[in-house]
This record gives structure tokens, C-alpha cells and sequence, in this order.
């Protein structure tokens, strides 16, 4: 195609675009709403993804040290535990620090045991790359010298593996099916507005116009009306996430939970509605004219 | 040249709109379709730009074979064509001047020749003051002259016109059969379809005339009328 | 009764499409109006049904007087005519059938009677057999015969019909003339836009001819023809 | 209106739908899939909802018993607790039981601790009609003779509190946000439907017809596309959920959380669905047309 072509394509989408008034206004609201729609709902699955994650990375493996080891074979043993490939992380808890926990949950009798009477370990909390390999690292755990047990958390963590796993796996779902219904939806609309103008189209063919040249402007008014609907949802999810972010940040700070953080985040969700605009809008145009230029 | 052979065209269960129509039809010729009301004269003069196809038969149009032509060449058949419909087939939402210069569009021609030809023929038909309008605020004349400046936009080898002066008064028909004339003698074929005697009988021309989708009469310089009964 | 006073009509900045219009339509007048291609005809006309607003001036019709009505109103003049467009409007979704009792079902006519009312007039125009037909498989004269039947299907009191015969052949022509006379022998006021001079002269009736939206004549029996000038 | 005349509108927007064809194989999917998006969303939604008050449910106030009560005064404690009018269950835990959990939790050592030497307490967990009713019953409950203390969950609890809030209340606000897109979007695809046949409607005004006469088959005829939109979500819904019901519950049954019992839910849910579908479809009709009804 000549420079000159399309760029009479392109003045004649926008023109085409301006002309059909009302209709233009419809469709681009109609993608405006979609994408506000799955731009709401992503930034929202994903974050809840997010923090199913950051739960799972909760769970760790408990390294009950022997009693009688000394502070240097503790040592050792941590160096041991560091250097697994699966670790990532390696803390030390004293016998003291937890029975404040065990006071904590069950009752202020236990202050009875204090000091030499401590009927707890000392412990190593390991934490795994992968929440998955605290159970073959608990299995290995048990086996060094100066270890006297190793938990994982057993059923209850795999308990919380499956809940994370389906939380993880429905967000799929929803997300799957959000983009289904948006491309689905996008395209009809542009649909129906061509189908209103089969008329038109007819009278293109009539008088000589070959099918690529009745169907390129058609074509990028669909990218406009795409590339127009984005707009609103884009700056509404951004300024929305950022304002959440924010808030949120002060009440989250005290835990081991984040939100993704809005930089690389918003880029891909931004860059996602625009090219669902875009793309769907043209695809829907080109799509949808195959049945007014079939002879 | 345009040729029809044992051209049949039957629309639904009993409709036949074309019957047998053999006919030939040489470049630069001028010839009138005449007949009655629903005879068969805008689907004889659709199949020749293939908006309508033949139930059966061979039609050649230029150097196209219509029944073996690829749905691809259709465009190019138009091109050599101008076309006034009998209902004018204006795009609503392109301005008077876009209309017209959107035919000339299609074949890729430059802006500024586009510019020159579409002002060349909104004077031809007196209206180049209605450029910038768009279809719906012309008068029902006013859109019929759009339609033939736009079919001898793009100087065609054949002008194909359906009813031209339906909606135009006596004098403006006058004014648009010396358009047609002239396009005729510059060489380019002209058929037309018409109901208007005082023209046929004013320009006399071959005159075709159509009943029942049968080609009834075939006469050089035929007055109008039709089964050999003038009116 | 209708009546124009000082009609005037400007669609945009320079186009003055009616020009100090005066002029009384009594009850059971058949009156042409005549003139050049955009002179005013469709004007005049569609201000009589309120398509178009006077832009000043008083038009008076039936008892509706137009300047002052409510929109609410505007149905029950509408009711009271018979329109044929110049462009048919016919509905491109309902059968010829159906688009003719559209206009009676609008007046809640009983459904044996539409039935009796459209089969009538789709005989009078000689169409009775396209009646399953949709507009778009009718010929252009066809179209226009249907929305000729339309008009005339609730008896209308004022008959106003917009180039009427613009897609006919002479002899349909006639037979149409035949019924828009009858219909004012009844009592039904018609008045015709037309550039058919053949017509006009076969059949005199008053004719009022509209050059650049003045009335320039105003003839009981006149000939065709505009500024006192025949064709 | 005549009986007659409302029969006319009624066959009218019958025949109007059949005849749009394309359009209005268009209109309706696009009511259709608007819908599955509501109707799957809200039910995932409104058993999240139902979940998180599940897990509200299990906060209870834990009352633990001075050590040298008889049975004959558990008893009565028992009594005593059971007549509050905020308390619907009261569970008796023994010291002994107890002591396996602290040992599944804290290591083998705590065995030692079996029989007199057990450390803990026995206990009764109160279970509240209204979890933020823990509070309260657990200060009450202190004050009661033959009680050491109660404990309530404190901080923990107040935090769950407020995360099962926050979910509630971000459910709502997608709840929200999903029903007005499902409106605007229905009402928007109407409304291109109408815009694509306003030469229709100028002839119908043309030929005589009053703004009542004209817009009634319009209505009609959107409530049917709305009516036939929504029959696939809803058999979509219904079966879907009663699948997924019957799948879950077999898991579910261990635990004290439920979804939501498909019989009066999916009748709401259905209700909702379909009004949405016809209410939204004849309203937008309706909305649609007033522009082009002025004059
Ligand atoms: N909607 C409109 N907007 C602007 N100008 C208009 C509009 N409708 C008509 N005109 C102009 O008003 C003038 C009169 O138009 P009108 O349709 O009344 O002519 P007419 O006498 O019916 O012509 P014809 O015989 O060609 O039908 C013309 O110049 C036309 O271009
Ligand atoms: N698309 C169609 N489907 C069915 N029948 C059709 C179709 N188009 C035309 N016809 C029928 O074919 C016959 C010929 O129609 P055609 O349009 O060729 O007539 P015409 O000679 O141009 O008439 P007019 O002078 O009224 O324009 C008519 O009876 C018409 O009703
Ligand atoms: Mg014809
Ligand atoms: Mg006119």
C-alpha cells in the first residue's frame, strides 16, 4: 500500500469516527466500562495471588536443637543448614523467646518452668526458597548431628498449600474469563456498530472500492475506539492503585505482606488494556466485515 | 463491448426477471432500456456490474467473464464503469465533495487530480455551491445530479445509468442528456434506463425495450413505447 | 383548509428554501406544484406535515395550527394525511404488506378491517401479488407504488404525494393519475410536487410553480412550466 | 391501551427480533455473556463472603477452670455460661487433650508433663452467636467463680475481625461495581441496537404513529433480548454451582465452613439474572428512544 493510501485510511478513520456521533460515543464507553471492569478485578486478583504467596512463604521449617549443644556447634549446624540450596533464609529462636509464646497461647501457669525448667528447645526457623521444599529440608534437617527433631508444620502446611493452590488456581479462572468476556464484548460492539452500516460497506463495493480498501479504515476506527476506551480506565486504575498502595502501605508495613509494588505492575496492567483496546477493536472490525465483503 | 447470452435471472420461486436476453452491446454505443414498471430493466442493467448474478447464462463485460469471474475482480470490473443508481447510493455520513471523490479514491488517484476532477463535475452538474453538504440536505434532483457527476467522475468506458431524470425537471433533464451525449461522443458507452418519452423521442438512440424480462423490441433510433405500441 | 402566511424557510446560513410563501388550499383542491430542482417543492410540502419548521410565518392545517402546536400533536395531524415521500420511506423490515397497515395500525383500525383496507389498495396500485415481498426486493417503481397505496390507505383527507410517478413508465403513470383523481372525487384534497409535464398537461388541475422558493404562478388549469414560460 | 392494540406491540417486537437477525444474535450474546460474568462473579463473591464469616464463626472465647474443680461445679459453671443470651455453644475441653495439641506443636519433651505434672488447664470454649460478642463474654465469663481466666483471642482476633471486614467489604464494592457495569453495558448495546434504526423510527413518526405506539415493540423487544440473554447464564450458574457444590462438600465436611446451600441461593441469584436481563433490556429501549421521540 502506498504512503499516500494510508494516510488516507487514517484521515478517513478519524473523520468516520468524529461523523458517527452517538455511535462512536456508545462504543467507546462500552470499552471504557469493560476495561474498567478488568483493569479493577486484575489489579485486584493479582494482589490477592500476591498475598496468598506471601502467606505460603510464612511457612517454615523448625529445627529443634539438642539440649546439651554448645553455642559453637550450634554454629556449625547453622552454617550446615545455610549452606542446603533450598534455604534461603536461617533464624535462630531461643527456648526462652518461646516459652513467652507458649505463656502467650495457653495460660500463665507455664511461667512456673522459667529458667533451667524451660522444657523447650532451642530452635532454628529455616525458611525455603519455595514453601514446597520445607518438608524435603525438615527430612534432611533430622539427620544432622546435634538435631534433635524437625517440623514442617505437616498437615497443616500442606493444608494451607492446597487453600493457597485453589486461591491461586480460581484467580486463574477469573482472570481467564474476564479477558474472554472483554475480548468477547469489545468485539461485539464493534460488531454491531458495523453491522449498522452494511449499507455503507455495500455502496463502497459498488463503486469500485476492492475489500482492503473499504476495510482499513474500518479497521483503525476499531483501534481508535479501542485506543479512546483505554484511556479512562488506565488513568482510573493507576491513580486508584497508587492511592490504595499508599494507604495500605502503613498498615502492611508491620508484616512480612506487600502489595506488588505499582512501577512494573501498573506498566503491564496498563500496557494489558491498551493493547485489549487496541487490538480487539481492529481484530472485532476485521472480523466482523468478513460477511459484508464476501463477493 | 457488453454481451448477454441466453441470460436467465429468476429472483425467488416464480419470479423471473430475466428471460433469455441475448443481446450485444459495442463500445461507444448509446442505448435506452425502456419498459414497463418492474419489467426487468434495473436487474438486466445490475448483472452488468455483478451486483445481481445470472441464474444462467455468459454475460461479458469489457474483457470480464462474469460467470467465471474470482469475487477479487469485482472491483476492478467497477472501475471501468460509472454507475447512477436508481436510488442514488449516496454515502450518508461523506460530504457532497468526499461522495464523489471517493470513487476517483479507489483507484488511487492523486489528491490534487481527485480536487480537480470532483470540482470539474460538481460544475457539470451545477453543483459545486453544495460541495461541503452532506446527501440529506439535498433535494431528491439535487442528490440524482451528485449521483451521475459521480458516475462520470472517473471517465468510465461504460456509463450505466438507471433512471437519471426520475426526480429532475424537463430543463435539468435537457442538461443532463448533453452530460451524457458528450460523454458518449468523447467514446464511452452509455446505457440507460428511463421512463421519460420526451427524452427518448428527443435523442433518438438504440432503445432496448424490456417486458417480462424478454427483450420485446431492438431498434436504432426507436421512439418510446414498448411491444411495438408507442405511448 | 390549508393556509401559508409569510412562510418563510432558511435551512442553513444562505439556503432560503421558502421565500414569503402565501397561499390557501381549500378542502377538495388537486393542485400541482411545480419548479425547477431545488426550488422549494419538498419544502413547501414537508412543511405541510411538519418534517420541516417554518422558520417564521403561520401555516395553518386542517384545524392545526403549526407554529403553536405541540409535539404531542404532531401524530394526529399526520394522521389526517397521506404522504408519499420522494424517497418512499418505506420500512426496510416489514413486509409491503406490513408497511401498509403500519399506517392503519397506527390508528388502531381493527385488524379484519386492515386486512380488508390493505388488500384494497394493493390492488388498486396492481401490486396484490408482492404483498410477502420486503421493499428491497421490489423494483424502484414498485416501491413507489407501494408508497403511493400507503398514502392513500387510511383516506386521508389531504393527500400530499412528492414526485409520485418519478419512477413510472407513462402508462402506470396514468393508471396512478387515475387514482390520486379518483381519491379528490371523493373529496380528498391532493396536492402533487411533479416534474412530469406530460402529466400535468394531460390532466389540468390549479398549478402553483416554485421557483427559488417563491410561488411564481399560481394557475387554475395552468400548463407546465415555471415564470410563465412553457416547455 | 386496548388488549388488542398491546397484542399488536407484543407480535410486533416478536417479529422486529426475528428480523434483526444478526443484530439480534448480537444484542443478546452480549447480554448472555455480561450475565455469566455477573452470575459467576457474585457467586464466587457471596461465598467468599459466607466463608469469611464462616471463619469469624471460629473465634470463641476460651474460659479456663481453677484446678481443684469438682464436676459438680464445672457443672454449674457450664449452666452459668450456657444462660448468657450472647452464647450459642459451650464446648468442655480436658487439661489432657490440651497437652497433645502443645505437644504436636512445641516438640516430644512436653510429655514428660502427662498425668498431675500436666501444666494446663481444662477449659470450656464458648461460642458466641455474634463473633464480636467475644469480648464482652469473655470479660463476664472472668469474673465468674470457680474461672482462673478467659481469654478471648485478643489482638489476633480483632485482626482477623478486620481482615474478614475488609474482604467484606471489598466484596461489596466489586459486588457493586459488576452489577453497574452489567447495567451500563446491557443498556449500552441496546442502546447501539436503536441508534442503528433511527430511520425507522423517523418513518414510523412520519407515517403518524404517536411516541407510545412506536416505542412500545422497541421495549418488548429489548426485554426480550435481556430475557433470552439470560437464559444461558442462568443454566450455566445453576448447574455449574450445584456441581461444584457437590464436589466441595465432600472436603468441606471435616471443617465447620459451608458454601452457600444452592436452593434459595441460586433462586437469588437467578432472580437477579434474569431481572437484570429484562428490567435493563426494556429500560434502555426506553431511555434510547427519547431522543429520537421530540418532536
Ligand atoms: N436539510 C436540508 N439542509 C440544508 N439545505 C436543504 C435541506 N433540504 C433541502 N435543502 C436545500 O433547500 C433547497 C430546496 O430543496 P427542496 O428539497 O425543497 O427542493 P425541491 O424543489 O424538492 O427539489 P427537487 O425537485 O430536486 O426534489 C435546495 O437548495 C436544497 O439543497
Ligand atoms: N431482490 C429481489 N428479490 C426478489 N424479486 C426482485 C428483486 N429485485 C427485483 N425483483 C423483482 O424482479 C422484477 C424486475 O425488477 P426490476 O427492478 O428489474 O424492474 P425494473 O424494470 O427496473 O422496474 P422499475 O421501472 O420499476 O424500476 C420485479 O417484479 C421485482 O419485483
Ligand atoms: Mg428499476
Ligand atoms: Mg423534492
Amino acid at each position: 500500500m502506498k504512503m499516500r493510501t494510508f494516510k488516507r485510511h487514517l484521515g478517513e478513520s478519524v473523520k468516520s469516527l468524529r461523523r458517527n456521533g452517538w455511535m462512536s460515543v456508545a462504543a467507546i464507553s462500552a470499552v471504557t466500562v469493560t476495561l474498567i471492569l478488568v483493569g479493577v478485578l486484575l489489579s485486584i486478583l493479582m494482589n490477592v495471588n500476591k498475598l496468598a504467596s506471601d502467606v505460603e512463604n510464612d511457612v517454615q521449617v523448625r529445627v529443634f536443637v539438642e539440649r546439651k549443644t554448645t553455642k559453637n556447634q550450634q554454629d556449625t549446624l547453622k552454617k550446615k543448614l545455610e549452606s542446603y540450596s533450598e534455604v534461603k533464609k536461617v533464624t535462630f529462636s531461643s527456648k526462652k523467646e518461646q516459652l513467652q509464646q507458649v505463656v502467650g497461647s495457653y495460660g500463665n501457669e507455664f511461667k512456673l518452668f522459667g529458667g533451667d525448667d524451660n522444657p523447650l528447645y532451642d530452635t532454628f526457623d529455616v525458611q525455603t526458597k519455595e514453601p514446597k521444599q520445607t518438608e524435603q529440608v525438615a527430612k534432611k534437617a533430622k539427620t544432622l548431628d546435634y538435631v534433635n527433631d524437625a517440623s514442617f508444620g505437616g498437615t497443616s502446611a500442606k493444608k494451607l498449600f492446597k487453600v493457597v493452590g485453589s486461591i491461586q488456581k480460581w484467580g486463574m479462572i477469573i482472570s481467564a474469563l474476564l479477558l474472554f468476556v472483554a475480548v468477547f464484548l469489545i468485539s461485539n460492539t464493534i460488531r454491531i456498530t458495523i453491522l449498522s452500516r452494511r449499507n455503507e460497506i455495500g455502496i463502497m463495493r459498488l463503486v469500485g472500492a476492492t475489500n482492503g480498501f473499504i476495510r482499513w479504515p474500518f479497521l483503525l476506527e476499531g483501534a481508535w475506539t479501542g485506543l479512546l476506551g483505554a484511556i479512562i480506565p488506565i488513568a482510573l486504575v493507576d491513580f486508584g492503585y497508587i492511592w490504595i498502595y499508599n494507604g495500605l502501605q502503613a498498615s502492611l508495613a508491620s508484616t512480612s505482606y506487600r502489595l506488588l509494588t505499582p512501577g512494573t505492575f501498573l506498566a503491564e496492567i496498563d500496557l494489558l488494556l491498551i493493547s485489549i483496546g487496541i487490538v480487539i477493536g481492529a481484530l472485532g472490525s476485521f472480523v466482523s466485515m468478513r460477511r459484508f465483503l464476501k463477493i | 463491448m457488453i454481451e448477454f447470452k441466453n441470460v436467465f435471472k429468476q429472483y425467488s420461486d416464480d419470479i423471473i426477471a430475466s428471460n433469455d436476453i441475448n443481446i450485444r452491446i459495442d463500445q461507444g454505443e448509446f442505448v435506452y432500456v425502456v419498459g414497463p414498471s418492474g419489467a426487468g430493466k434495473s436487474t438486466f442493467i445490475k448483472m452488468m456490474y455483478h451486483e445481481e448474478q445470472a441464474t444462467s447464462g455468459e454475460i461479458t463485460v469489457n474483457n470480464f467473464q462474469l460467470q467465471t469471474m474470482k469475487p477479487k475482480e469485482v472491483p476492478f470490473l467497477r472501475r471501468d464503469l460509472g454507475i447512477v443508481f436508481q436510488d442514488f447510493k449516496l454515502l450518508p455520513r461523506l460530504t457532497i465533495f468526499e461522495n464523489i471523490a471517493y470513487a476517483l479514491e479507489v483507484i488511487e488517484k492523486e489528491p490534487a487530480e481527485i480536487k480537480e476532477r470532483v470540482d470539474y463535475v460538481l460544475d457539470l452538474v451545477d453543483l459545486a455551491d453544495k460541495s461541503d453538504k452532506f446527501p440529506e440536505e439535498l433535494s431528491g434532483g439535487e442528490q440524482q445530479r451528485i449521483a451521475i457527476a459521480r458516475a462520470v467522475a472517473n471517465k468510465p468506458e461504460v456509463l450505466i445509468a438507471d433512471e437519471p431524470t426520475g426526480n429532475l425537471d424537463p430543463e435539468t433533464s435537457d442538461d443532463i442528456m448533453a452530460i451524457l451525449e458528450k460523454v458518449n461522443k468523447q467514446g464511452t458507452t452509455v446505457i440507460m434506463a428511463t421512463h421519460n418519452s420526451i427524452i427518448v423521442n428527443k435523442y433518438p438512440h438504440r432503445l432496448l425495450a424490456i417486458e417480462d424480462g424478454r427483450i420485446a423490441r431492438d431498434e436504432e433510433g426507436g421512439k418510446y413505447g414498448y411491444e411495438n405500441e408507442n405511448v
